[in-house]
């Protein structure tokens, strides 16, 4: 039997970065992504979705551990500094671990 | 008397002052702000269909001059006086040299209810005014380097939401005339003023939620949000004289110069100078600026359009 | 004939009873309630300005009276006929004794096309009978004691979002006056029945989910839902009349009394009674008393008023 | 000269073909459809007050009928010339058998600024020819298989968005004549073209997004989405013809025939015929015979009328 | 003490299948789910909830290891083959597990 | 190395709750927290965002686990028996530590 856990790679950032990030994603192989819209509160201040330019987005990736590692490590570097952002992975049970 | 578009600003301004529960929805606002861009692009529209492009061509470009002179200014105040980071200094740069929709808006209210006729072209010169101090800051903040991706800046610059519908209902106008557009009228320039009442009672609680980023980054951020508009409607006056503006026109100038951008400019920064603190700029241009113009800005521009044509007619 | 507004109310209810897909964005809802107590906010404000702010204060202090008074008399009803748990029963009260902006706007429609006048000013009454009765509920179901945190019950209940656009609505119409607000008259005056019918569709299919509530709780919040109106409709009519209103704002006083909160006080009772079940309430106010109100009552308050101003002339 | 509604889908078109960052919010687009159907509606429901409901039964019956054909005659082309697979060749068809109400508005738009008076109960019609095709498309997919659930597919078809607001806004201006909407037409009829304009920006902004798949699948599917609206509107204005339309009845007879669903359709062909791949056929009716129809066809149909009708009285 | 870890069942598919779905989870004994809006890319594309046709929506159902199964088994058979949809579990532990 | 485990805490629940569950969060000490808005079903009926008082929220917070479980115990004293609201628990990775 086929491995079948992966890695669930959940982002939440500014949405102003969510073209940015979808292309990042696709560069590095991941076979997919979900976002919805989000607001929220951390070391950037409240950002409550009033308007575009607080509002955020919450990307969710499923996919194998080394997308997992290079995508967490690509926005550590890229973007860390300079947005509001958190990254956190868990670990997932899939159905056709193939897709991801 | 003070115009009922602007009570809609202060209500929003005192309920988000209250920590009211009031909330516009972000579709609201969106859509607001949509129909607004496109009623003054087809307003704008409809007068370029009758003069020659070649006679606009003049002003045209003494505005992008002046969107790349009010940052180039406003850089070194907030750099050397102000000691902000160099990509902070860019980026406010950048955002008062660009112009702000909503307050152009207000100023084509408060000429319409006084009767003071302008030149009908301004969306098209509000256009060419919201690009260059955005190459500006970009400049400013990461000299010009070769890494720099032009390509899409420019994508993202021209492409933006405000310039796409501020154009496409520019040249939808143009190719429109006044009868052809008679049809979609009701809802563009009739609701006009109403939906300018509800954007800015968003803007009002907008504005708002910047109190709290002011206070933390004290007085010289709010006396550069006062200060900056008057110099700029300052020159904004003198370049309106020189192009030969009525005084309305003049005002509008005045007013765009005056005015700091909040949508254009910030999202453009985001992406192309992610190092700049967006809190700044947007507490300066949201917080202090829009409501500063909308309030007292405008009458004193008005004065000074009238003061100047009067000085040069004798 | 029926108002077409009232068929969008049952469009919406038949659709909803149906199971259709039809369904409004709930940004619209937003959109749209914002604009009607906006609208009715501006309306009342220009009247205010024409009359001393002396006069209405007896009119005031009496709508107030009767906020109170209808709270305190739906409670022992619902607690001691309907045997609710203490905090349903002042929640529901509360509900009743406050007031529903649509069913008030249902009933300046009503008034509207027949051509009847009514006292202007209302919107001011229907602002201060908003208030006393979540008051009322909050005390039935807590009691006075000291843990009560009246500060940031006062907040919630003042700065909700129905308080402050109809206060600045009112405050807005008040200082502009009619020509002041004839600009934004296309928008706020000229769409308002339009809006009112898009509002009616959406509570159509509001009501229409409060069907499987009512079906479990039975029929003491049925005849709740119909009778506890038609008492207030009486109690509001013979206030009417005391105050010297005229035939118009009579009915708009019944149908204020008549009328059950389903924004405000929902919202409040959430936060300061949470032990209330909220199903229950909106189960009346929504699914009994609003269609209630907007088909049958607001006719008969309309009877109800030419009757009682007949008897007293003759 | 070129409506300026039609100018509002080209700066869509293109502002979606240049990828910027122009977008409608979902909300908007949903409530401008709304407001679309309702106003749609209300427009015919006025008209059919005032013929007898009997004298409309055979173009009712004529026009379930054509929507029959149409997806009867697709299906084999698709079938066997395109080489698609059943359930595919299926669902296009029934696309296509069925109508689009947006391109029903443009052709309403292009009559009105021609001065040219059509049969106001075609609203009517509009909803007669929306369901039959999807029954079609259904039936040859599946076959007449026990299994199907045709009632809940009835549910689903008959209690979808559109021909709830379609009907209701039908029934509503029958019951309510032309005064009982007097006071809701600045909404739904002068606000139409405008609001119509916010709808097609958004169309462009969706039909552009239809290229990639276009490329990938091909020409056969371009000629399909040109050839099939050209042949049904042949048909469509044989019919019109034949049930003894006006010219302009004729032209919207055709241009509803020549119209691909785009909503009601795939909707319910998601639910009843999974397996057919949706992207096919929003790519033909959207990206293709939409644009087709709103930019030439509309004109075709026109003249087709009239030549139509100049044979046959000559 | 009770058992207090259950599944987290994550489904992201086309907003078409909403009313569907929530009605097999019924079905299936689910006790709650809860939706939120999403857009999102993978196999079948880009999906930007540009309007309906091209809305996601993200569905989550706490339950125990046996509905998850259940949910997981009926929705591979009746969905995966023509629907733009994936199906992730993950363990989370719960409070008043008995609600579940 | 720090140890990057930390608890991702999710509670779905009312949205008229959204504004004392934000005060709460900020006074339990959670350094953070996303909210998206969501609709469900659960013992407290469907909850179908129609319009605010059916409307529910999503909210998120990572946080270590001594915050975890002080959240948990506080939301189900005070909101538990009166507010439609679930309350799970999950195990993450999450990069910058010392932000949770
Ligand atoms: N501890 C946290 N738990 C959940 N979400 C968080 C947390 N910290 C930050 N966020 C989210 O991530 C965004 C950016 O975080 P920050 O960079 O800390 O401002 C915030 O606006 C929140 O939406
Ligand atoms: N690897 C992935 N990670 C996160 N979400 C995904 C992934 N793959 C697909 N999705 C989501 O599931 C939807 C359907 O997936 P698909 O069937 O692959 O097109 C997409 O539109 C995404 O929202
Ligand atoms: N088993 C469940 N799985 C996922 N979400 C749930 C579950 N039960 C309840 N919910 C969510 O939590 C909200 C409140 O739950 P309840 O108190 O059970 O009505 C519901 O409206 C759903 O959004
Ligand atoms: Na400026
Ligand atoms: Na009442
Ligand atoms: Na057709």
């Amino acid at each position: 039997m086929q491995n079948r856990t992966r890695k669930l790679l959940t982002i939440v950032t500014e949405a102003a970065l969510e073209g940015t990030l979808v292309r990042d994603l696709d560069q590095l192989t991941a076979h997919g992504y979900t976002i919805t819209d989000a607001r929220g509160g951390g070391t950037h201040g409240v950002r409550d979705a009033g308007w575009d330019a607080s509002s955020n987005i919450r990307i969710e990736v499923v996919c194998d551990t080394e997308t997992a590692e290079a995508i967490a490590a690509y926005v550590q570097e890229h973007y860390f500094d300079n947005y509001a952002m958190i990254l956190f992975v868990s670990d997932v049970d899939v159905l056709r671990p193939e897709k991801f | 008397m003070i115009d009922p578009v602007i009570l809609f600003f202060l209500l929003g301004a005192i309920a988000g002052l209250l920590r009211s529960e009031l909330r516009l929805p972000a579709a609201i606002y969106e859509f607001v702000s949509i129909v607004l861009l496109l009623a003054i692009g087809l307003k704008g529209g409809i007068e370029l269909a009758k003069q020659p492009f070649g006679s606009l061509l003049p002003q045209m470009l003494a505005v992008v001059a002046l969107g790349f002179f009010l940052a180039l200014v406003a850089f070194p105040v907030l750099r050397y006086l102000g000691r902000f980071k160099r990509a902070d200094a860019a980026s406010i740069a950048a955002h008062y040299g660009s112009v702000s929709v909503g307050t152009y808006a207000v100023a084509v209210a408060y000429l319409g209810s006084r009767q003071i006729a302008f030149e009908e072209h301004m969306p098209l010169l509000l256009v060419m005014l919201e690009v260059p101090a955005i190459l500006v800051g970009i400049v400013l903040a990461r000299g010009l380097s070769r890494e720099t991706r032009w390509g899409s800046i420019a994508h993202e610059v021209f492409l933006g939401k405000s310039i796409v519908l501020l154009l496409g209902g520019l040249l939808i106008g143009w190719a429109s005339g006044p009868e052809g557009l008679s049809s979609i009228e009701p809802l563009f320039f009739d609701l006009f003023k109403g939906i300018l009442a509800i954007f800015l009672l968003e803007m009002g609680l907008l504005t708002a939620t910047q109190v709290g980023t002011l206070r933390r980054y004290g007085p010289f951020l709010v006396a550069f949000g006062i200060g900056m508009p008057l110099f700029s409607a300052l020159v904004g006056t003198g370049l309106g004289w020189a192009l030969g503006l009525s005084i309305g026109g003049t005002v509008i100038l005045a007013t765009l110069a005056a005015s700091a951008s909040y949508i254009a400019v910030p999202a453009a920064m985001r992406i192309s100078v992610p190092e700049a603190n967006p809190t700044l700029s947007l507490a300066a241009a949201l917080g202090i600026t829009f409501p500063f113009n909308v309030l007292v800005g405008i009458p004193i521009y008005h004065a000074l359009a009238v003061w100047a044509h009067a000085f040069a007619k004798g």
